[in-house]
């Protein structure tokens, strides 16, 4: 028997194995293709004070071994979340984890005051690094002095379990780690999208409606991993790490590096059934190599 | 209909014309039920240069062969590589997406389509028939090089062709044709799938002549079953998912 | 007929396409593929003020559409460069560009002054952005004031095209395309190669001897097509483009997004006559879409 | 010897034992010139998950029938996509690679492989016995189930085994094969190939012996013919590329 157990924060999840938010939608998108409940955690789609409709099409792009995407945030807010959302999926056996996004200090707090009340929301992920709007988002997350403020902020409104996200489209992450670290994060996760542009040479515009967009998948994984190797020194608080994740050996890669649990993206939109292959993966490469505790891969890289 | 990832195996990859191709899939198991307008999402294997899966409607569906028929037409590196498809290949496919086209209390339609756009209208038409629905098709092509296996349409309504060259049917686009001059009396349903001026341009002329109209919209999808949030349209109602709330609209909610 | 002349500081470019340095040796490994005379620079490999061994092996990891690699520099000096490598290429038809790469900021003046001696050398790039070495390197590549510093000491001393290459593991490219346009720039190169890890699972050890290592390959296109993107809209300099250019379409985007000329690195190893092909494609793509002039598409991405 | 990128035509692909193969190659034009110990590089079609060529040794040649041989082992995602190959295919080489081994003044030659490393032994072999030089082949496998053709090798001279459990020739590695304790006298040269481990132990105990010894190194390469630097090994001359300067050196020159 392997412990798959782990800790962030305050939180047991039962497993390593999450999915990201804005590829997993709430959940239950999925549930035609695999039972939900065995995953650690669900980063439900960002969240935001109110209803925003988005970027206009097209919203994405293909590129080699990776994809961008500029959605913008669409979602009908945090009020309609509580009333509409939540009472689906509160029930579900993984613990459910919203991404609260927005453009201001006030809306952020505002957003995790709300969830701070529903009892089946026992973590929030701060998105600082969406790079797909236009005020806030990765603002936030590439510059140091307001990635504390906002996480010192959300932290007096939030009581549960805090995880912050970071933007990979930084100079120095260890930097941002350690500053969200000291301003009350229980947990930071990494990486969000970087910045990138896809151009049509036959139309000679490029194609999305917002000209850049955040670049995930395959493609990003080599600096996903380094980034999370990076914050794993700088910092106490758990690791949880994304970036490219497609199957159980990447997500053992990103244990290696530092990260205690991981989140999987793109990979879902491909087979909306691998969060738990790689969840089977991971105990079996546990069990072949003679791990009893999945938390013994977390960091142990031989460097 | 519960969606599935399901393996299939190609039994036959016939060229329609220089840039269409027709793939027929077969199923080990029964298949799920589809619906006029709906598609699957295709793993596109063997090729360094495709992530994502690829969109594709159902063309036509035989559900005691089990098998399953895709009107492609090569335009970039996905479908490039899903034409060297062989008999014996897999295929891998989620299915069925989206919603469909609906017909309820109608009697006469009218189906439109350009280019593969005709596509998910050989499916609607069958289905209409069954339904005691008269189908009538109006299609459009570049030109005679350009077209599809009419016969299959034949099958269940009346066939009118337009290419844009005039090399078989009447000469422009389907809007030109002259049965659309002659007023569209009779028919209470349009349904339309091609290009989008096309189909803006149909929507308009259904509106103009008071016939309720439905389209069916491309976009660039990631998922193709409502989870990313890629590829939205915008309608009265917002922005919606072409692959959940779509791809079939009613033209008077589409922003275009 | 396509005029396919560009021009790069005081330079004259006979077209747009050259070969990234590290990836094309001195042109000579390239011989026997293709004619090295028809590109429109060569880079030439990094050169150092005295010899360099490199890094340990292993140097190179495959990665989704990408590699790493941590050479590290190796090479033999400049003083072998002027008296054993020149003579041999110094009458190549193309530009022969050097690489100029250095721990401080003496070793950079040093290199670039021997070499502003050299009568066939008409340009050099200042490599601030290599991350593969322990001192140095990227360190002026990531550090405003230090870029600024370096580029405007070399500047004394190389009276000919400098060109500097930036390091796209910065928060605000923009900001670096500026600070060296100030102190002297002729134009920039951009992007060198974005900081990875590849780990091996089996072995749990990093598969490079230094860890960290350099991303290439399609992988960063998006990445670097954006950067271009930014610095095009930052400064007036001309503006050499690269970063997972494939084929003629990928060289095309990048004019779009703001390169007056491209390099091409990765690709040399998978397509040793790439480059030919590349500039063969640039100019029947003019052609057909009625360019008579190859600097029309500069910059000329409809937003 | 020019280098050459150039598209072969696959005519045999045979399993040889669970993990290994051999493709057969065969050229429209005449063949460069090989040598042995030298390689190519192949691209690797139809998968997404290979970026760069993939360096394999030329394991036999025929001029005139314009093939190459080679045999490779299935390690990942190169070596799984290239077992694939079916007659027809092709398969595009950079070639020819590398420097080669020398055997200037030699009489009596040892050629000692491990695993898949016995690939560029046998094209040394022939190549020996043409040249009057008696080849004895030393070839350590994992078991009797991983074995290659030893037919072949038997062409150009005496062969000896050795395999880990014994279950065939004698049991242990090729250091431990009772000839290598009854002295070796007799051999003026010994090759190795194989595992890095076994070749520092066969460099050792060539040097103790004072016999002259060639290796042939492994390492991850991104161009393979000298551009990248990315496959140096460490030499008494400094750091050296294996693609250029190797595959094969002299073993006092290496520092393992
Ligand atoms: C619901 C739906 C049903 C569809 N049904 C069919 C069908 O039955 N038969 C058929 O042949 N095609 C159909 N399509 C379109 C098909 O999905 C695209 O042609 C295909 O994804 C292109 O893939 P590719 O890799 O060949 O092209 P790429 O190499 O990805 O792109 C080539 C070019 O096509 C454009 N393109 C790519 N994807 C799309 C897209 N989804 N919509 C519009 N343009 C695109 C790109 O911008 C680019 O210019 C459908 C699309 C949708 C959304
Ligand atoms: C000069 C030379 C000649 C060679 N000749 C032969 C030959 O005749 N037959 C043969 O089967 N193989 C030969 N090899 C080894 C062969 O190149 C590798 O096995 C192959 O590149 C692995 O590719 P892959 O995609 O299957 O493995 P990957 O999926 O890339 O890697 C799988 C595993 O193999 C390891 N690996 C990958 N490449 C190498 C490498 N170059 N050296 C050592 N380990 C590696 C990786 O670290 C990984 O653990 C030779 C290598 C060199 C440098
Ligand atoms: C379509 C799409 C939408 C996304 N939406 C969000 C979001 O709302 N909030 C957020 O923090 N990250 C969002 N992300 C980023 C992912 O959560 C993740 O950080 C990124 O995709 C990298 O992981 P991957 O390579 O596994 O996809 C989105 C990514 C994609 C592809
Ligand atoms: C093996 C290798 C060696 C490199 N060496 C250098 C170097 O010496 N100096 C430098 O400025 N860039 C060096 N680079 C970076 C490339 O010049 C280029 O910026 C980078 O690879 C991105 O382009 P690409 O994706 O086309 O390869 C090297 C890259 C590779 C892959
Ligand atoms: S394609 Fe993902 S929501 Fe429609
Ligand atoms: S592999 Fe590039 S120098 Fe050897």
């Amino acid at each position: 028997m392997v412990n798959l157990a782990v800790q962030i924060g305050d939180l047991k999840f039962k497993n390593p194995v999450s999915t990201a938010s804005g590829c997993f939608g709430y959940g239950y998108e999925y549930s035609d293709f695999m039972d939900v409940n065995r995953l650690g955690a669900i980063f439900v789609k960002g969240t935001t004070g109110s209803n925003r409709d988005g970027n206009p099409y097209p919203r994405m792009a293909e590129t080699p071994a990776g994809m961008l995407n500029s959605v913008g945030l669409q979602n009908k807010g945090v009020d309609h979340f509580i009333s509409e959302i939540y009472p689906i999926i509160k029930d579900y056996d993984s613990h459910i984890i919203v991404n609260v996004s927005g453009s201001t200090i006030e809306e952020y707090v505002e957003v995790s005051e709300k969830l701070n009340e529903l009892d089946k929301i026992p973590a929030i992920e701060l998105n600082i690094s969406c790079p797909n709007v236009k005020e806030g988002g990765m603002v936030f997350g590439t510059h140091c002095p307001s990635a504390i403020e906002v996480t010192r902020s959300v932290r007096k409104a939030f009581t549960k379990t805090l995880i912050v996200k970071l933007s990979p489209n930084v100079t120095s992450i260890h930097e941002f780690a350690m500053a969200v670290e000291g301003a009350g994060a229980d947990s930071i996760s990494l990486i969000n999208t970087l910045l990138g542009i896809a151009i049509n040479s036959k139309t000679r515009k490029p194609v999305l409606s917002t000209v850049t967009g955040g670049l995930s998948g395959p493609a990003i994984k080599p600096v996903a991993l380094r980034m999370v190797w990076q914050a794993y020194h700088a910092v106490k608080i758990p690791i949880i790490g994304l970036g490219g994740i497609m199957n159980a050996t990447d997500a053992i890669e990103f244990m290696l590096a530092g990260a205690r649990a991981i989140q999987i993206g793109t990979a879902n939109f491909i087979d909306p059934a691998v969060s738990i292959k790689v969840l089977e993966g991971i105990e079996g490469y546990c069990r072949e190599n003679g791990f009893s505790d999945v938390n013994d891969l977390v960091g142990a890289l031989e460097t | 209909m519960k969606k599935r990832v399901q393996d299939f195996t190609i039994i036959d990859n016939r060229q329609v014309n220089t840039e269409y191709y027709v793939l027929e899939l077969q199923s080990d198991i029964a298949l799920a039920d589809l619906k006029a307008g709906q598609f699957a999402e295709l793993r596109v294997d063997g090729t360094s240069e495709v992530l994502l899966r690829r969109p594709i409607s159902f063309y036509d569906v035989d559900y005691k062969k089990q098998t399953i028929s895709l009107l492609i037409q090569e335009v970039g590196k996905g479908t490039r590589q899903l034409a060297k498809a062989k008999p014996g290949d897999k295929l891998n496919m989620i299915y069925p997406l989206g919603n469909s086209f609906s017909f309820d209390g109608i009697k006469k339609a009218l189906l439109i389509g350009g280019g593969v756009g005709v596509a998910p209208l050989l499916l609607l038409g069958k289905i209409l028939k069954y339904n005691d629905i008269e189908p009538t098709f109006l299609l459009g092509f570049r030109n005679k090089d350009y077209l599809v296996d009419i016969l299959s349409f034949e099958k269940y309504g009346n066939v009118l062709l337009t290419t844009d060259d005039g090399s078989i049917g009447e000469k422009g686009t389907v809007l030109d044709h002259s049965m659309v001059e002659s007023g569209l009396s009779g028919f209470d349903k349009i349904y339309t799938c091609g290009p989008q001026v096309m189909m803006k341009a149909v929507a308009k002329l259904a509106e103009e002549k008071g016939i309720d109209c439905e389209a069916s919209l491309e976009n660039t999808m990631a998922c193709g079953f409502g989870a990313c949030l890629c590829c939205v349209q915008q309608t009265i109602h917002g922005n919606l998912r072409v692959c959940v709330e779509g791809p079939v609209f009613d033209t008077n909610e589409i922003i275009w």
